[in-house]
């Protein structure tokens, strides 16, 4: 009876996927670890594209009056590149970690919603080819990331002797949409892992025994929950203006431009800790593990961290110091702006104070979470200097600001995420990176990043606006944009090495052991790559580092515990479980495909192509409900099924 | 092709719920008294037209809005009787939205 | 759709992920109508010289509200029969939810179309028209899914996916938040868009 | 001394010279190489500004040091010596928790409270009676300024007295009064869209802000000509939109002001260049630019007032050298070839003759 739908379907496409194996496998998984991977590999495609679309901007800016690209060409590569990383890079980053350790940390079999799961990746990936799309409609969206009405409503070239407008507004909508799409992506994630992190820790993990990584995903999800739907109204608001003529930003008919920055940036902060939190949580993970100390001060970092959260909605004005908002809103923003840094500081000191007194073991993981520790300041401290609101008027829109975000995102996320993929690597493909790539990594990437971003300090100091496609010689910005080119370059370099590391160790690393860093955290309990199942017995847990407390003894100066009187081992001798794992199902590829095709219907106006849209979109969803996450007539065998 | 094995997990939550859960009788009441309320707010929009003051009909407005809000929530929606957890998702939310969109009126209106 | 933690019948809160997920979703969506309303309220007096809520025809929106606000007693009603294992009574009670549901979208958008061709007030004509049509129609999307995901239920019923033995509930159950909250937004809306603002505007 | 040692000792020198060298380079730039610089004030608003970075930057200097002092030392002295050594496991210390937490609040107070002052005092209007009022429209891609005391426009440029607050009126729904007396709003109301008015060396910057108003003031404590640009992203030339603010004594102020109040020589009915330029800018021009005293002047306002073009050293945003007759002429024929997103529509029907008799009659208008 369940299979009612798989006949209602019809064609052979969509009775339900029973094989895990090949390219359909992939297609219909609803394995947290698969999707994670998928994650990864898509948002690192995304990490690359929009890491050439700055090299360029960088070529055009490494000499004055240079004409690499011209000014149209030029604005479309820096708002995609600011969209894609932020939209389509480091957030699905994050989600590929996300996916693929929540469950192991918390010592669950997946995660609550696995369909869900599979379907925030998939409408991730459509909302990528949606806006790439735009190419094909006239062009990119191209007055900024961040959008300010009401430039959105007449275009960058409202005269229209340069620029077609019915192409501008395409490149609104292909704005408007597609953040969307990616929202709704983060959104349904969002939802899921606070419900799996909420309701389906293992037995004894309490919410204090939770590794800090699993403590920064619950936070990002709040966040994410919160902010999201901020943004989802503007840009659907927008939407409106772009496609429709309505006037929610339009001055003429009583529209408050100001507003679109107000929800910008109501969304904007809070998705600037969305970055940078997942970064903390992981190298909370790494330092402990390559210091062979437990984390300095837990409580402190995990309160800090909800704390940054929380603030994280309360400092939003603190990028509108120079719109006019009055002396009492900018004194009130700027103090919990400079409030904000105190948790920060707490947990870079924590930091230090897990390094300390520890037995440093300088592995390419740890080599990037100090990388991040001694970045993330130096973006922390020019963060205070843009607390001081009047000065802020002479920062703002400068390079200095680009440098400050770039030394948090790029220092701060890019290094956790990067000093992340290769501390779990052996845990996902069973196999080691190449140590002596990943160190040649790590310095050109140090170096490379602070020659390309350390001069922007310098240029934004010198008056060098944002966002100018060219500049005069004569200004003293010659020999810095120059230096920060070579910098792009070498950045460039380093993570082109980074991808033939991880390729290249995937299919021909030495293979891994289950735990090669002696760590702390259960998911270095299970096999190298865990089964599908992730563990033939759910782990109890008694202890906050509880694999380092089933290795060592308590003591001050802890001894390994002798063979065979670890719990673990008792516990493995008790009765299997009763396995039973999500099955494969095709709707969430499908419900994730009418999104663009609905989109593109409103792109190009026709209201046949928006109902097709949403016709997927309501087939798929009906066709979900109607079938069992789990078919009952079949059972997994554990062990029988790798990733 | 019967789900017997779904069927036990989700059968025992609900059961155990449903010892606290009201009985149908007060579903009625309650809605009884969500119609009264909506009437009287209605009234209250024809009292302000024929010249009652808005310092009258618009916080009775706001405050009867807020207490069909709760009936609601708590009866229709069984807050009341479920886990505290859940009421704690959906209050954050209306914490931060309350808050933030009210700094954000002040803002846009002063 | 009720049964994703089949193999996991004891959760950390003892509550089902679905009715978790459903909360926290919920919670979101707050943020999102609270959006809406705010432009709004921002945008009230922004007319632009076109009509502006005096437009609005109290009595005929007052019925089509109760008739929402109704459909909640219908809904936990529905619920009620599913979990006294009654199965009639759950279709009867989850059909008048959805009809009603369905009679307070034809009534809004009849509603609109007087608005468009009587008053001339058009999306276009004015900030406050952008505002009022938008959050308007991004209840009734809501109110839509709600009567499609009503109409699944009852379909349920009927291939056994809903069954008398209390199979099943869970699924009512979150639909029925789902509704619920659809019906608190019109609340909140029906109040602010219709009852208070023309006070401010005369 | 070994080879190694030597090598060592060697490579290190090169490295001090070269960065040595590299600060040099740039930081013994004089600030005419270095015109936006923001850090040279020259007046009381950004020396305000200016004193808050004085505070803040040192300590920021000093707790950079501290914090990759800390994590150098720590990388140093705690690194695995491969010995095999189990540390002691310290899970916290309450008492260190407290020292930073309390301490950089501390810190943030000494910062909090004068940038709070500053604030307040920064916002507060200058008399009416001491200022100079000037009114700013943000076009695409150029700045009108108007002096509505004097009732005269000027474009991307503005002369002010120094030691006096000049208080600028970023008007986001401009009006203006026609020749017949009517009033009305700004021919592109609807097409307005966000700028950034910014002169480093004078004051931080303020948004222009469509359908708002907003006020900043700046001043100049030396006379000299301070550059400024557009600040907030605002279309294709956005970069090709500056700002020229000349600060002059008190008498040459006064001097420029009686100047710019004259109207332009009128040559009707004269058989010159000037006189068939006059026409021609009767035929093309005049529906988008207004010139005080020509014959077929309509005071409208859609690209900049030219009646003292001429007196300007730069125009189109200020980029292009008004002397130079060959751009000039490419600008009239073509101005979205010259600079991007132009909204001066292209003449591609005015003969090379036409032109240079346009270009003949620009030039008299200083």
């Amino acid at each position: 009876m369940s299979a009612v739908e798989d006949r209602q379907g019809g064609s052979n496409l969509f009775r339900r996927p029973s094989s895990t194996a090949g390219v359909r496998g992939w297609l219909t998984t609803t394995d947290h670890k698969r999707i994670g991977i998928m994650y990864f590999v898509a948002a690192m495609i995304f990490f690359m594209v929009a890491g050439i679309e700055a090299l360029l901007l960088r070529l055009q800016l490494a000499t004055p009056e240079a004409q690499v690209l011209d000014s149209d060409i030029y604005s479309q590569m820096f708002t995609m590149h600011g969209v894609t990383m932020i939209f389509f890079a480091l957030m699905p980053l994050s989600a590929a970690f996300f996916n693929y350790l929540l469950p192991l940390m918390i010592g669950a079999r997946d995660v609550a919603f696995p369909r869900l799961n599979a379907l925030s990746l998939w409408v991730f990936i459509a909302g990528g080819i949606f806006l790439y799309s735009a190419i094909f409609f006239g062009g990119y969206p191209d007055t900024s990331w961040v959008n300010y009405a009401p430039i959105q409503e007449v275009g960058a070239d409202p005269a229209g002797y340069t620029l077609e407008s019915g192409a501008q507004s395409n490149r609104m909508l292909f704005y408007s949409l597609g953040i969307q799409i990616a929202g709704v992506a983060s959104l349904a994630s969002a939802v899921n892992f606070i419900t799996t992190i909420l309701n389906m820790r293992a037995p004894g993990m309490t919410f204090m025994r939770m590794p800090v990584f699993v403590w920064m995903t619950l936070v990002v999800s709040f966040l994410m929950l919160f902010a999201m739907p901020i943004i989802g109204v503007a840009l659907w608001q927008l939407m409106f203006d772009a496609g429709y003529e309505g006037n929610f930003f339009r001055p003429g008919a009583g529209g408050e431009p100001i507003l679109w920055q107000h929800l910008f940036w109501l969304f904007g902060h809070p998705e600037v800790y969305i970055l940078i939190l997942p970064a903390f949580g992981i190298i909370s993970e790494i330092l402990p593990t390559f210091s062979r100390k437990p984390l300095f001060g837990y409580a402190a970092i995990v309160f800090s961290g909800v704390a940054i959260g929380f603030l994280g909605f309360g400092v939003w004005a603190h990028h509108m110091f120079t719109s006019g908002l009055g002396p009492v809103a900018n004194a009130a923003f700027g103090l919990t702006t400079m409030f904000i840094a105190v948790p920060t500081g707490i947990k870079i000191f924590n930091w230090l104070g897990t390094m300390w007194f520890g037995t440093l073991r300088y592995r390419v993981p740890m080599m990037f979470a100090i990388g991040l520790v001694a970045m993330f300041t130096i973006g922390g401290l020019s963060g205070v200097t843009h607390a001081i609101v009047p000065h802020n008027a002479q920062q703002h829109e400068t390079y200095y600001v680009v440098a400050h975000f770039h030394y948090v995102l790029f220092g701060g996320s890019v290094f956790g995420l990067f000093a992340g993929t290769y501390y779990w690597f052996p845990k996902v493909f069973g196999r080691m990176y190449n140590e002596r790539l990943g160190q040649a990594h790590f310095w050109l990437q140090l170096i490379g990043f602070n020659l390309a971003f350390g001069p922007q300090h310098i240029l934004g100091l010198e008056g060098m606006p944002r966002r100018y496609y060219t500049y005069p010689p004569g200004m003293g910005w010659d020999l810095w944009n120059l230096v920060s080119t070579i910098g792009g370059f070498i950045i460039a370099l380093a993570v082109l090495l980074f991808v033939i590391n991880l390729i290249w160790s995937a299919r021909k690393g030495p293979a891994a052991p289950e735990d090669p860093w002696d760590a702390r955290t259960v998911e270095w309990m299970t096999s190298s790559p865990p089964p599908q199942h992730n563990w033939d017995v759910v782990p109890t847990i008694s202890h906050r580092d509880e694999l380092w407390h089933r290795k060592y003894t308590d003591e001050e100066v802890p001894r390994p515990v002798p063979a065979g009187a670890s719990p673990d081992h008792e516990a493995s001798a008790g009765a299997e479980e009763d396995i039973h794992l999500p099955d494969p199902s095709w709707w969430p590829l499908v419900l994730a495909a009418g999104m663009p095709i609905a989109s593109w219907g409103v792109v190009v106006d026709s209201w046949w192509l928006i109902g097709a849209g949403i016709v997927v979109m309501l087939f798929a969803g009906v066709a979900w409900g109607n079938e069992p996450a789990t078919e009952p007539e079949h059972d997994e065998q554990p062990g029988t099924l790798q990733p | 092709m019967t789900d017997t094995r779904d069927a036990e997990p989700e059968a025992e939550p609900s059961q155990e719920e449903s010892h606290h859960h009201p009985s149908t009788s007060d579903y009625w009441q309650i809605a009884a008294i969500l119609a009264v309320l909506t009437a009287i707010e209605i009234g209250l929009y024809y009292a302000g037209q024929a010249g009652l003051a808005e310092s009258v009909t618009i916080p009775s407005l706001i405050a009867l809005t807020i207490l069909k809000f709760v009936l609601v929530l708590l009866w229709f929606m069984h807050l009341r009787f479920d886990n505290p957890v859940l009421n704690r998702l959906f209050i954050i939310g209306l914490v931060f939205a309350g808050v933030l969109y009210g700094v954000v009126s002040l803002i846009t209106l002063t | 759709m009720a049964t994703e933690t089949a193999h996991a019948p004891q959760t950390n809160f003892n509550v089902s992920n679905e009715k978790m997920g459903m909360w926290a979703f919920l919670g979101s969506e707050l943020l999102f109508f609270g959006a809406f309303i705010t432009v709004y309220l921002i945008y009230v007096p922004r007319t632009a010289d076109g009509p502006g809520p005096e437009v609005f025809d109290i009595p005929f929106t007052s019925v089509s509200t109760f008739i929402l606000l109704m459909s909640s007693l219908a809904m936990v009603l529905a619920l009620a029969g599913i979990q006294d294992r009654d199965l009639r009574r759950f279709r009867t009670w989850t059909l008048a939810t959805a009809l009603m549901g369905l009679v307070f979208l034809g009534g809004q958008l009849y509603e609109f179309t007087v608005f468009v061709q009587q008053d001339g007030l058009g999306l276009t004509t004015s900030a406050f028209s952008t505002a009022f049509y938008v959050l308007t129609s991004f209840h009734k999307v809501h109110v839509a899914i709600g009567v499609l995901m009503l109409g699944t239920l009852w379909f349920m019923s009927f291939t056994g996916r809903i069954r008398a033995d209390g199979h099943g509930t869970n699924a009512v159950e979150n639909v029925g938040l789902y509704w619920h909250f659809v019906d608190i937004i019109w609340i909140v809306i029906f109040t602010i868009v219709y009852l208070i603002p023309v006070d401010l505007a005369t | 001394m070994t080879a190694r040692r030597r090598r060592t000792v060697a490579v290190r020198s090169l490295l001090l010279i070269g960065l040595v060298a590299l600060l040099a380079a740039c930081g013994g730039n004089t600030i005419e190489e270095r015109p936006l610089d923001a850090l040279s004030p020259d007046g009381p608003i950004a020396q305000a500004q200016d004193d808050l970075w004085r505070l803040v930057f040192p300590i920021a200097v000093v707790v950079f040091v501290l914090v990759q002092g800390l994590i150098i030392f720590a990388v140093i002295r705690f690194r695995d010596r491969g010995r095999g050594q189990m540390p002691k496991q310290i899970e916290g210390n309450t008492r260190l928790e407290i020292v930073w937490t309390v301490i950089p609040a501390l810190i943030l107070v000494v910062i909090a409270v004068p940038t709070v002052a500053t604030i307040f005092e920064l916002d507060e209007e200058p008399p009416e009676d001491e200022r100079i009022d000037v009114t700013v429209v943000g076009k695409q891609y150029w700045w009108q300024f108007e002096y509505p005391d004097e009732g005269f426009f000027t474009a991307n440029e503005i002369t002010v007295p120094v030691d006096t607050p000049v208080y600028l009126h970023l008007d986001g729904s401009p009006e203006y009064e026609m020749p017949d007396g009517s009033v009305q709003p700004d021919p592109e109301q609807d097409q307005l869209v966000l700028h950034s008015f910014w002169v480093p060396r004078l004051a931080g910057k303020k948004q222009y802000m469509p359908g708002a108003d907003r006020f900043l003031t700046i001043q100049a404590d030396e006379p000299g000509r301070y550059l400024g640009n557009c600040a907030e992203f605002c279309g294709l030339s956005h970069a090709n939109m500056r700002i020229r603010v000349n600060a002059v004594e008190e008498e040459e102020y006064e001097a420029w002001v009686a100047e710019q109040t004259q109207e332009a020589e009128s040559f009707e009915g004269e058989d010159s260049a000037e006189a068939r330029g006059e026409e021609l800018f009767g035929v093309n021009c005049v529906s988008c630019h207004n010139v005080d005293g020509h014959p077929d002047n309509q005071g409208i306002r859609i690209g900049p007032d030219l009646t003292h073009f001429n007196s300007r050293p730069e125009y189109a945003g200020a980029i292009f050298d008004v002397e130079d007759d060959e751009q000039l002429a490419d600008w009239i024929r073509d101005s979205p070839a010259e600079k991007p997103g132009s909204q001066m529509q292209p003449f591609p029907d005015l003969s090379d003759d036409e032109i240079d008799d346009l270009i003949s009659y620009l030039r008299t208008l200083d």
